[in-house]
């Protein structure tokens, strides 16, 4: 943040970005917003943490791209999107920065979007899932590494739904929840399976029993869970008995930490975004080792390779661009982009810059030695598999 | 001529006990009446009554002709019959100047004026501190009413009630509480608005000489009920009063 | 006396005023100027606050409502309708009718309890408005909210911040009158003791629901403003924690001081805005949650009575020694 | 006689008020010392600092040779000290039953036997036994005051007029009730009925603006009307 | 029959844990009348420094002792140095014991970290039966019998010893409370104790029934435990316990027959009670 004095913003006209292939020694500047504190700041700190794994990676270690070097100013969002409004423009504003990265809420990605389309900065959304910021609040700068709800659903439907199946979801009930449920029960349906019951629970309820009661009661083959949050519904799952009772659970499994409450759902089969010995590539080997080394053995969770994604989807453009970063040169050259990443290629579609990208079907299963059931790889569900549909109105 | 407060029938029944039975009187305009009676006979539940602080189980209240037995407090006290409390009730937390001023504003029919400059009432604050010379209390108007000594509170009351300048004044045990060079000085004001002669005034004092210095009647409360209406010569010749409230020891001292 | 303090108020707040109609033309810092701005618009929430709790002494857990009705009701108008200038004033017409019939019914249900258990009830109630935006989701889009487009004019940081701070102004006037006048008085007549209130003759429930429906027409106006600025909208407008600052801002700024609602938000806000730089200069500020909630607990050791409070005590020593 | 309390030129400050600003005086064992002055002298205050309610900053307060000044109340209670305060202090919301309850140390036989006796002196109290003390009369809560006061084995009361509310006749039965107890307790009376205070006073002093400005015994000032005047603005 | 059998029984059961959330500040808040946001903070250091204790010692019953007295020598520490100063205060109450809920949450993410741990029970405890269509969860049962218990003993402390007299007056007049010659001072500090002592055994017994705590419990659940001491009437703690039960087997009820409203049960519940008992269920007055 040496830069001089912001010269006042010009909504609307076309100046925002100051570089130009011209002053190459000209930094690359990104923001990156993501929650480190609150609620959420784990995942805030996986997609920092990833995202300048990221950048190491991508510039072989230099921290340079097209011969301009790279700075990364990391700021904290709360989980509050008025404190991200704030952050993001004074990231655009005061650091001119050339691209936005985050966050890790909905709600935060969601309010900053807008300054994206405003200042002509590319926002590459990551992990936020909301399926309406590459729909409904769509805008042309925006472009998500993240895989969205409807990927997560699809992905959950393969796992399970065959023709005949019956399935019963539960799922919180607020957006998130709605959301993936209907996008999973438009691709289960598709695939012939029925859904016999569609629950919706608090997310801070203490008790999940009446709804996992009515779930008993509707008869499904397969229970469908959708939850994320800090409470979550499997001890009580168990306590039911729902297997006893000729129920197959899946879920999409999350990260450590959530692992660590699953131990009740040993043999269950579901999906996942990531696990970090399920993809085998380079960029995957790289990322393990060197995060173990720099973050005292620890293993990537869960949204360490989408921030790594992130980074190097950046890369790969101002590659592209031959280091040039102004936002309206950059999308059409972003738009089709495949680049690598720690789950293989993944390429940002056309229409609305959503990355398809690789899922993976699992089974949790018991290891030695871990603290948490682990995934183990029943398939790899291919990114146009998993393609959501187009709900964009470009 | 019509009397200017009315009650009948009036009851008041908590549970089973009824502090105030079957109490009908009358009230005629710019008289001075005291009521009298043992604690707890029900003197200040009859004020609460009349002044709809409670809501008679029984009975009604005229004031002025008027029905008000559903009316709320703050209508009665609009419709002219304001009181003090026994227990002192003033807005501690204000000054004693603020407190009488707002007696002053609700005198002065001035309820909703939610934008008006202060300065377009300032008037009011003149007449405040008229008043509370009047009792004695110029020299606190800007203390807070809660740090006030116990007799001083009794005169904040006072000047409250006198700032409303209601035509019906009930006045529950005014002067308890103050020092004896004081009473007198309150009493020559209670005397005044007397003369003047344009209020009516219903007192509950414990103090004999006072209730007989100034009644026009007096009634008598036992276990609630009104037990006796009369002159005050007659009534403190009742065998009753004077074994059963005034006492044998009693002697008009003071 | 008197009038020389009221004339020495006057001086500072003209002061005041000044410096911050300067400020933007001193300042190059964007960040520095949206903060500011957010201050602006907290401060009138917290000002509506404080008529409710400072004036009347009332606590009310469910402040947001109106907050969140405003934030909505100017996001919808402006996402559905269109992004023009009209539109927004038209959307502050809507909210303050909104605001002002949702602020009604609340005082005639609910004044009639007493404290905790109308602080309770005001929660419930905004708790039911968070349930009702989350449900709606047709209107609201749920708890991912939308974003929107706002009039041109206000687009920009610095008009915006114009607008902000006349907005403040204004409001800071207007609500000042309020409070300084026949109604207002007898509002703080009502904190001290209602029972006595009434029998002055005055019907405290009309006061009550007039105080109500102040605080809930300013509320929502600022939740207007503060939806202008996010150009965005989510549930969480109606949370608790919308409620619980306005609280903090005003108890620490000092109750029933109006002003003290300003200094409160500008305090708090700035504090943590500081607080979150540090954290990224030194590792212990990381967990800069501790320093902030431990100036709270400071705050009411040092400034019982609010910073306006603390003003007053040293002016008075200061006119006694 | 021995000296049960002796105040010794305390002083007091409320907030930055200076309240008391000198008040002395001794009261005997098995007597009834009258505090009289008009409102706001510091009655009251007098007797909340002897309880310890509003702190002395200067003085000094001895009952029973042993100095208090610097006890907490709790203490100074429990060394046999009763107050009656002036607003009453009954807890409005607990019964009558309750506030005894509350105000009895023990339940000892004699503490049962004490709160018996003070109750047939005030049958209101037994009638209203399980009403909540807030809800009685003006005089019924003064009653209730004095029998909280007396039901524990208090050797000095503190009382803040307590004939204020009640009715001729109570007032006289709560004479009659302290004449009966002066036996065994030591009374400080503030009091404005100067017929109460004159019957039943032992000495008196006058405060004047937080000073003791005159003492002397009741019998003289009873029949002295200059004295009277001079004082009490009363002839 | 069986669903209704079920419903009830584990209403029951999370009423009953509602209750020993609620029951510390039916004594803080309700009795007290100390506005203590950070009452929920509670809760949260119980369950983590009692889980902590419990996975280093291996026993549930000493993490349970643990936590509450972890509780209670936070309670004294916080009445001691913080909230003695603000008894007569409502703002400085809710400024400081805000600020204190902040401080307390963050603490916990300093010693434990962010994330959420995950809580299991022993084996004696970790069971459940299915008979016919009931399903028996053995630890919901022996929440329940913990609920009695607690509920008991506050009930006899508060009926049959002075202690509920003297908080009640002591709120009411402290002056006079100490002029009848109770240190009060010291009362409150010993019920605050006792309240913050609830507030962690509540805490722990939360964490293995819903298997998972993390550091928000305390913003989640304090509310929940304001709303029962609300609906209860204040300082009833048969109120409370009805409250709590009545939010367990309403929301259990409710989840499952109308599953539109779940979200907004307790506020409705809260609302429908204040409206019709403006001071709650057993409240006076
Ligand atoms: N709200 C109430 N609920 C129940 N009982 C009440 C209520 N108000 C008054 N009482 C009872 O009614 C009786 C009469 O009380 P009231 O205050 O009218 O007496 P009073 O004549 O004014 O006595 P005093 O001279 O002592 O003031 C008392 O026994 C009192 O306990
Ligand atoms: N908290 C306070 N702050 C400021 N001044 C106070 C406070 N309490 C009492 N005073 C003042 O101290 C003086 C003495 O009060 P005190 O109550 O002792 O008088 P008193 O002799 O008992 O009078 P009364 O006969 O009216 O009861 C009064 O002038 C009063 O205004
Ligand atoms: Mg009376
Ligand atoms: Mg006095």
């Amino acid at each position: 943040s040496q830069q001089p004095a912001a010269q006042p913003s010009q909504p609307g006209s076309g100046q925002g970005a100051p570089s130009s292939q011209g002053e190459s020694k000209q930094p690359i500047k990104i923001g990156v917003l993501a929650s480190l504190t609150g609620a959420l700041e784990d995942y805030g700190k996986q997609t920092t943490r990833g995202f300048e794994l990221g950048i190491a990676y991508a510039t072989g270690g230099t921290n340079e791209v097209a011969g301009r070097p790279i700075e990364v100013i990391i700021e904290d969002t709360e989980t509050k999107s008025d404190v991200a409004v704030k952050k993001a423009t004074k990231l655009i504003e005061d650091d001119q920065v050339d691209f936005l990265v985050g966050s890790s809420s909905s709600g935060d990605t969601l309010a900053v979007v807008p300054l994206a389309e405003e200042h002509k900065k590319i926002m590459v959304v990551e992990p936020a899932a909301a399926d309406s910021i590459t729909a409904d609040n769509w805008n042309k700068y925006v472009f998500r590494t993240a895989r969205n709800s409807s990927q997560d659903a699809i992905a959950g439907a393969l796992a399970i739904a065959k023709q005949g199946t019956k399935i019963a979801t539960l799922a919180p009930d607020y957006a998130f929840g709605r959301d993936g449920v209907a996008a999973f029960k438009e691709v289960a349906e598709k695939q012939g399976a029925q859904i016999v019951l569609e629950e919706y629970a608090d997310q801070k309820t203490t008790d999940f029993t009446p709804n996992l009661q009515k779930i008993i009661q509707a008869k499904p083959e397969y229970l469908f869970v959708i939850w994320s949050g800090a409470n979550t519904p499997w001890s009580q799952i168990a306590d039911m008995k729902l297997q006893e009772q000729g129920i197959k659970v899946s879920t999409g499994t999350a990260d450590f930490a959530t692992l660590k409450t699953m131990r009740t759902m040993v043999g269950m089969e579901g999906f996942t975004l990531y696990y970090y010995d399920l993809p085998k590539n380079e960029v995957n080997d790289w990322l393990i080792e060197e995060h173990k080394k720099r973050h005292n053995g620890e293993a990537p969770d869960l949204f360490v390779p989408g921030g790594m994604t992130a980074a190097m989807a950046i890369v790969e453009a101002v590659k592209k661009s031959n280091g040039d970063t102004n936002a309206d040169n950059l999308i059409p050259l972003m738009e089709g982009m495949s680049f690598d990443s720690p789950k293989g290629k993944m390429t940002f579609r056309p229409e609305d810059h959503q990355a398809l990208q690789v899922m993976y079907a699992i089974r949790l299963e018991q290891k030695d030695g871990m603290e948490w059931p682990v995934p183990v790889l029943m398939g790899e569900l291919s990114p146009e598999d998993t393609a959501p549909p187009v709900r964009n109105k470009r | 001529m019509q009397p200017i407060l009315q009650t009948e029938g009036l009851t008041i029944a908590f549970g089973g006990h009824k502090p105030v039975q079957d109490v009908s009187l009358n009230v005629m305009p710019h008289t001075f009446t005291s009521i009298i009676g043992p604690n707890g006979a029900g003197k200040t539940t009859l004020f609460n009554l009349l002044s709809g602080q409670l809501k008679p189980t029984e009975g009604k209240v005229w004031l002025k002709g008027k029905d008000i037995t559903h009316l709320s407090v703050a209508k009665r006290t609009r419709l002219g019959l304001g009181r003090s409390f026994q227990i002192t009730n003033v807005f501690p937390s204000l000054t004693v100047l603020e407190n009488v001023r707002l007696a002053v504003q609700a005198q002065e029919g001035v309820y909703y004026s939610l934008f008006a400059s202060p300065k377009k009432h300032a008037h009011f604050e003149k007449r405040a501190i008229e008043l509370l010379e009047t009792v004695l209390l110029g020299a606190k108007a800007d203390s807070l009413a809660k740090n006030l000594a116990h007799g001083e509170k009794r005169k904040l009351e006072i000047a409250m009630l006198l700032a409303l300048e209601t035509e019906v004044l009930l006045l529950d045990e005014p002067t308890a509480g103050m020092s004896l060079e004081e009473v007198p000085s309150i009493l020559e004001v209670i005397r005044r608005i007397k003369e003047q002669g344009n209020r009516t005034i219903l007192l509950i004092e414990h103090k004999m000489d006072m209730v007989l210095s100034f009644s026009d009647r007096l009634l008598v409360l036992f276990n609630g009920r009104l037990l006796a209406e009369d002159t005050p010569e007659n009534i403190m010749k009742s065998e009753l009063v004077q074994t059963a409230y005034l006492g044998g020891l009693y002697d008009d001292a003071s | 006396m008197i009038t020389r303090r009221l004339a020495s108020s006057r001086w500072w707040i003209g002061l005041v005023i000044l410096l911050l109609v300067g400020f933007p033309f001193v300042s190059d810092s964007r960040g520095a100027l949206i903060l500011m701005t957010q201050i602006f618009i907290y401060a009138v929430f917290a000002m509506s606050y404080d008529i409710l709790l400072g004036y009347t002494g009332i606590i009310s857990f469910g402040h947001a409502m109106f907050f969140g009705i405003g934030a909505y009701t100017t996001a919808i108008f402006l996402h559905r309708w269109d992004h023009s200038l009209l539109s927004f004033l038209v959307s502050l017409l809507a909210v303050l009718v909104l605001t002002g019939i949702v602020s009604y019914l609340i005082g005639v249900m609910t004044l009639r309890l007493k404290s905790h258990f109308y602080a309770m009830l005001t929660l419930a109630i905004a708790g039911l408005f968070l349930v009702l935006a989350e449900k709606w989701r047709d209107v609201t889009k749920g708890s991912d909210g939308f974003t929107f487009y706002i009039p041109d004019l206000l687009k920009d940081r610095t008009s915006l911040y114009f607008v902000a701070l006349a907005f403040m102004i204004l409001m800071f006037f207007l609500l000042k009158r309020f409070t300084d006048s026949p109604t207002g008085k007898v509002l703080q007549a009502i904190r001290e003791n209602e029972q006595r209130t009434e029998s002055l003759g005055y019907q405290i429930l009309h006061y009550k629901i007039i105080a109500s429906m102040v605080a809930g027409l300013a509320a929502g106006l600022s939740g207007s403003m503060y939806a202008i600025t996010l150009r965005f909208v989510n549930t969480a407008v109606f949370g608790t924690n919308v409620t619980l600052d306005a609280l903090l801002m005003t108890i620490i700024g000092g109750v029933g001081t109006l002003f003290g609602s300003i200094l409160g938000s500008a305090l708090i806000l700035l504090v943590h805005a500081g607080l979150t730089d540090l954290a990224k200069i030194h590792w212990i500020f990381e967990r800069w949650m501790i320093f902030f909630g431990a100036i709270y607990i400071l705050a009411v050791m040092f400034f019982p009575q609010g910073i306006v409070g603390m003003f007053r005590q040293w002016r008075a020593k200061w006119s006694k020694g | 006689m021995m000296t049960l309390l002796k105040v010794d030129r305390i002083e007091t400050y409320i907030d930055q008020y200076h309240i008391l600003q000198g008040v002395s005086f001794e009261v005997k064992k098995g007597g009834v010392t009258v505090l009289l002055g008009r409102n706001g002298a510091g009655k009251t205050t007098t007797l909340r600092s002897l309880m310890g309610l509003n702190p002395i900053a200067t003085g000094a307060i001895t009952f029973k040779g042993e100095a208090i000044h610097h006890l907490p109340t709790y203490e100074i209670a429990r060394k046999g000290i009763g107050y009656v305060p002036e607003d009453q202090g009954v807890f409005p919301d607990l019964t009558i039953e309750e506030n005894l309850k509350l105000a009895m140390r023990k339940t000892d036989e004699a503490t049962l036997e004490r709160r018996d006796w003070i109750l047939q002196l005030f049958p209101d109290l037994k009638t209203f036994w399980k009403k909540p003390s807030g809800l009685l009369s003006g005089g019924q809560k003064q009653m209730l005051a004095i029998a909280r006061a007396c039901v524990n084995d208090n050797e000095l009361l503190l009382i803040d007029e307590p004939s204020k509310g009640l009715a001729p006749i109570m007032v006289d039965k709560v004479m009659s009730v302290i004449i009966e107890m002066k036996q065994r307790v030591t009374v400080v009376l503030v009091e404005q009925n100067f017929y109460m205070a004159s019957t039943i006073g032992d000495d008196y002093y006058i405060i004047d603006d937080g000073r003791t400005v005159h003492t002397g015994m009741m019998k003289e000032l009873k029949e002295n009307e200059a004295l009277k005047k001079e004082y009490l603005g009363i002839a | 029959m069986e669903v209704l059998l079920n419903l009830t029984i584990n209403g029951i059961a999370t009423g009953s844990l509602i209750f020993l959330l609620a029951a510390g500040l039916t004594l803080i808040f309700g009795l007290m009348h100390v506005l203590n946001f950070a009452h929920g903070a509670l809760f949260a250091w119980g369950a983590y420094f009692g889980v902590w204790i419990y996975t280093q010692t291996g026993s549930f019953v000493i993490g349970i002792v643990g936590a509450i007295v972890i509780g209670a020598l936070l309670g004294w520490l916080l009445e001691r140095w913080i909230i003695q100063p603000v008894y007569t205060n409502t703002m400085s109450q809710i400024q400081v014991t805000m600020g204190l809920l902040l401080v307390m949450n963050e603490c916990i993410k300093v010693f434990f970290g962010p994330n959420q741990v995950s809580v299991q029970l022993p084996s004696y405890l970790d069971e459940s039966w299915l008979i016919g269509g009931v399903i028996l969860i053995k630890y919901r049962l022996f929440v329940i019998a913990i609920g009695i218990l607690v509920f008991l003993g506050l009930q006899y402390m508060l009926k049959r010893t002075r202690l509920g007299l003297i908080v009640r007056a002591g709120v009411m007049n402290k002056e006079m409370v100490q002029a009848l010659g109770v240190n009060i001072k010291k009362v409150f500090l010993y019920v605050f104790i006792l309240g913050c002592g609830m507030a962690a055994l509540g805490g722990m017994l939360f964490a293995p029934y819903s298997g998972v705590i993390h550091a928000e419990i305390g913003m989640d659940y304090g509310i929940l435990a304001f709303i029962v001491v609300v609906i209860g009437g204040m300082g009833s703690m048969v109120g409370s316990a009805l409250a709590a039960l009545l939010v367990g087997v309403l929301g259990a009820f409710m989840t499952f027959y109308v599953p539109s409203v779940a979200l907004a049960v307790n506020m409705l519940l809260m609302f429908g009670v204040l409206m019709f008992r403006p001071a709650g269920l057993l409240g006076r007055g």
